[in-house]
């Protein structure tokens, strides 16, 4: 897949630059170490969240900073973790007053960074807690389910923490509330074909002209098996399979549905998923309220899609209910 | 026999640097098998940064501060799993030397095991679980047990090389159980772990201060 | 590339069933012809907009449909003009008493059969005006302006033109500002890879691993010259050029810019083309107001990218900054 | 010589809808040069609209109602440019024949001009823009006088097609004016024109008429 490009290695510094030209008014930017935090920040007398994590999964993180959502954001090279100092870096910027809370996706280099940043602002007398997201239910079978990746379940834990952190709700609380939704909360993914990091420049995997991957990770990580093609609806249910098994809604509950296209594949094809899980939902008994369909998290020109599900509550639902804005995620 | 003071770090830095340049494919073939394949671009963000950290004389003639300041370069340039737990390294073993102008062979140890102790608790990984650990462990072990009974920074070295590649070699037939590797669960039986590849590297860097300096 | 389809001959309407359950709330189906229609249609009293034109473009046309934008819009098949009889129906269930606006682009099919539909709504004393949407600078040269194609541009039109209607203006009002929005508005593309059409189930067309051609159409229609791929600067400048010849803005004239990804090319890119595209008006002493960065005229899964400008005054600026909501369409 | 009636214009437009289906790849082919290669589609499209409308027993004896019904079909399945311009010929026609349950020579002379009018109307392109305007116009034109100087239908369709044809030919090395095309520009010159070969192919099917039924 061809790429419009300047420098390879200035690609994140090029592609900040242009996100702060377009969003002045809602996003600000620490320029020496890639750290970008809300325009208004810190936000005194709220709780601040901070994401962070390698660049090339817009609008994962750093399109989720803004109202109802996210304080800031640590921005690595692409499909890199951004450091610790980035990270502490961001949290000084955010913090309020009530404490900083980190969600972010279970990989190695940001989990150790992360827990370096905390001891480091823990020196500068600044309470940190982390909720990590591990939502991939292909990446590890459930009694294993600490090991496996965050994907795009990232976006509903940033939205109803974030929602949680405007009602007024304290660092534990908050945390709470992100942890509540990513227990219910549950992804898979499907890859059609590879992307290309553009400091590797080749493609991060090769895979047939006829073949999936499902279960495939954000950055190409394995899933469970490559095989060949199959239909839009062959597709659809051996996801919600996986995911149902996982979660084992009952009938009568209600669930948040996110249909996540990788990049490449077209809104068109992700109704036509859409249709197909909501029938497999509805022939469950299970309830759909406020469906997304998009792209909310990517892995740049990647063709594949994800399916997320989180099961709601009464207070879930009203979490996710709550206003939102940011770059990326407008919600009146 | 003298210890090692800064100019004696400083060289093993570049050395360092050059190794980790000199194996980028290597470590991006096998990074490749079992990871995301960008271990070669890690190698050579921590390359660029030691060798632009060592470009200027230190400013210091203390040996822990000099390579701990090392570590958080490494950390800002490569914030990889395998960059943070070397950084995180470095800046351990040098907290262990804070305050010396030298380190003799005992200081040595007691960094290496400070290294490997930094490693595991960053990391959160044990001996076993096929990481960069199953050498660092063992070649912070030798070299410790070495220098207890007596033998010289340039015996004990000796020993720790090979008790690094021994425990690399010893784990490559088992499955990977943290990190990306573990997502691939079977199919890493028998593929070299990067990690322990780079750790084999490096040691074998510093460890050629002796007779190169 | 590869694609997640069940029939092909089934993909408009799979997806516009998975369309219609996520937006239930929304939007409202006449299933048996493909007519979209606000879920409040016929707002009485109000100027009623319709567009159509063929699927794979998402979120042009349908997703524009919405309080503030459009109230109806004719569904064809991928790349394909709905037919008159499909627009006459989308007529009729929006026109709240104030006469009908179609705004949609330049392809001979549309043009006919909307004149078609034009003639049908006549006889049943549906008052209808047509605005034409022609805005690709690379399509033909200014004196022939009006063969020209309708890209990207015109979701401004659908954006002021609702606006207008919206504050009240009556039919001729509301025609006069998706006019004078055209007027202002122009846009080039660039095209890297093709899509594929589901049915033709082959590319539509083909295209060098290293080349690129700059103005080139949504439905791979020929562009100014096929050429080795450059950088993200020089393809923006030359972009920019284009269209700054076209449109010749004063200095301390303000625009707003909206840079389309063409359907895989991700985020990222966009902001390193805007970052550019920035920068070159600011030389020229062009202010900008409102960017859009993202998706809005696509072409299935094509890599490439457009960009339109629109030179702004205050009638058009307090236009654009009125609210919207439709499905892909949000600005509070 | 009876005129035509509703049967025979109903084996007509089955006739039709077999040479649309027959010629869909060379229409394709054609598209692919100057437009976006969907004509073969639209061909099939509109094929299976004939038939399908030809499938029942007329519901009327009237052949101009029963034709601009065949064109209200064809708009509803394809509505390309092509496709539209072709309903609106049937529709035109039809109307121009509205209420007769038999159309002769002199009648069919009428709709032909009726659906030349129509599509230049529709389209609003002229006799040169190199469209399938080349063909129906010089068509219609041959038909009306022949029957003016008194030929049977057979003669009078025998010219039709002469006329049919040579139009094609003759704007084949022009400039396409209107429509994809005239995107393509310079690269259309020598290049037939996909709309002329799929009139030509309906009014040879059209004319087949006298000979087959
Ligand atoms: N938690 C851990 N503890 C110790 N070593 C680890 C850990 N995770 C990964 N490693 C080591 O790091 C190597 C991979 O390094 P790197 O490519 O930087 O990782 P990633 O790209 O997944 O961030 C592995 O081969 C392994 O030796
Ligand atoms: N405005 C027009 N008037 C007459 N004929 C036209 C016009 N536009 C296109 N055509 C004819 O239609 C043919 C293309 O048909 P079609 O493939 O259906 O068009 P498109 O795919 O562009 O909608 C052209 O070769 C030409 O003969
Ligand atoms: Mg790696
Ligand atoms: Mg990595
Ligand atoms: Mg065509
Ligand atoms: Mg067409």
């Amino acid at each position: 897949m061809k790429k419009i490009l300047n420098d390879p290695n200035a690609y994140v510094t090029e592609m900040l630059d242009g996100l702060l030209k377009a969003h002045p008014d809602q996003l600000a930017f620490a320029e020496d170490v890639h750290a970008i935090v809300r325009a208004d920040a810190p936000v005194q007398g709220k709780v601040a969240l901070a994401t962070g994590g390698g660049s090339g999964h817009l609008p994962v993180f750093l399109g989720y900073v803004g109202k109802g959502m996210l304080d800031g954001c640590a921005v690595g090279d692409v499909f890199q973790s951004p450091s610790a100092e980035q990270m502490l870096e961001v949290t000084r910027r955010i913090h309020g007053g009530k404490g900083v809370l980190y969600i972010y996706g279970n990989y190695g280099g940001d989990v150790m960074n992360f827990d370096m940043a905390t001891e480091m602002a823990d020196l500068e007398d600044i309470r940190v807690e982390t909720v990590l997201v591990r939502d991939d239910v292909a990446s590890a079978p459930p009694a294993e389910a600490d090991r496996r990746r965050g994907v795009a379940g990232m976006v509903y834990a940033f939205k109803l923490a974030g929602a949680k952190a405007d009602a007024g709700g304290d660092l534990d609380e908050v945390a709470a509330i992100a942890r509540k939704t990513l227990e219910h909360t549950r992804t898979i993914g499907v890859a059609l074909s590879p992307c290309t990091v553009p400091q590797a420049g080749k493609p991060t995997f090769t895979i047939g002209e006829d073949e999936m991957e499902i279960g495939m990770g954000i950055h190409g990580e394995p899933g469970m098996k490559r095989e060949k093609l199959q239909t839009a609806d062959e597709i659809t249910e051996r996801m919600m399979d996986a995911l149902l098994d996982d979660l084992a809604p009952s009938e009568g509950d209600t669930v948040s549905i996110m249909l996540n296209s990788l990049g490449a594949t077209p809104h068109e094809e992700l109704y036509i998923m859409f249709r197909k899980a909501h029938e497999i939902l509805g022939a469950r008994g299970v309830k759909v309220h406020r469906p997304y369909v998009g792209r909310f998290a990517t892995s740049m020109e990647m063709a594949g899609a994800s399916i997320t599900l989180l099961r709601l509550d009464d207070e879930l639902k009203a979490l996710l209910d709550a206003p939102a804005h940011s770059p990326f995620f407008v919600q009146p | 026999m003298a210890g090692v003071d800064v100019a004696q770090a400083r060289a093993a830095i570049l050395r360092v640097a050059r190794a980790l340049e000199a194996h980028k494919d290597r470590l991006t073939e096998l990074d490749q098998a079992m990871g995301d394949g960008d271990l070669g671009i890690t190698a050579g963000k921590m390359a660029a940064a030691l060798t632009a950290y060592a470009a200027d004389e230190p400013a210091t003639t203390d040996v822990g501060t000099y390579l701990a300041q090392a570590g958080m370069a490494v950390n800002r340039a490569a914030s990889s799993s395998l960059g943070t737990l070397l950084a995180t390294a470095a800046m351990r073993a040098g907290k262990e030397a804070r305050g010396q102008d030298e380190v003799a062979a005992a200081d040595l140890a007691r960094m290496l095991t400070a290294a490997d102790v930094g490693i595991q608790e960053r990391g959160k990984a044990k001996p076993g679980d096929k990481t960069i650990i199953d050498v660092v462990h063992p070649a912070a072990d030798a070299f410790a047990a070495a220098v207890e009974e007596g033998a010289d920074v340039v015996a004990a070295a000796g020993r720790m090389l090979d008790a690094a590649r021994a425990g690399r070699d010893a784990v490559t037939p088992l499955r990977s159980r943290v990190g990306r590797a573990s997502w691939v669960g079977e199919r890493t039986e028998g593929l070299v772990d990067p990690g322990c590849e780079a750790g084999v590297v490096i040691l074998e860097a510093i460890a050629a201060t002796k007779e190169d300096t």
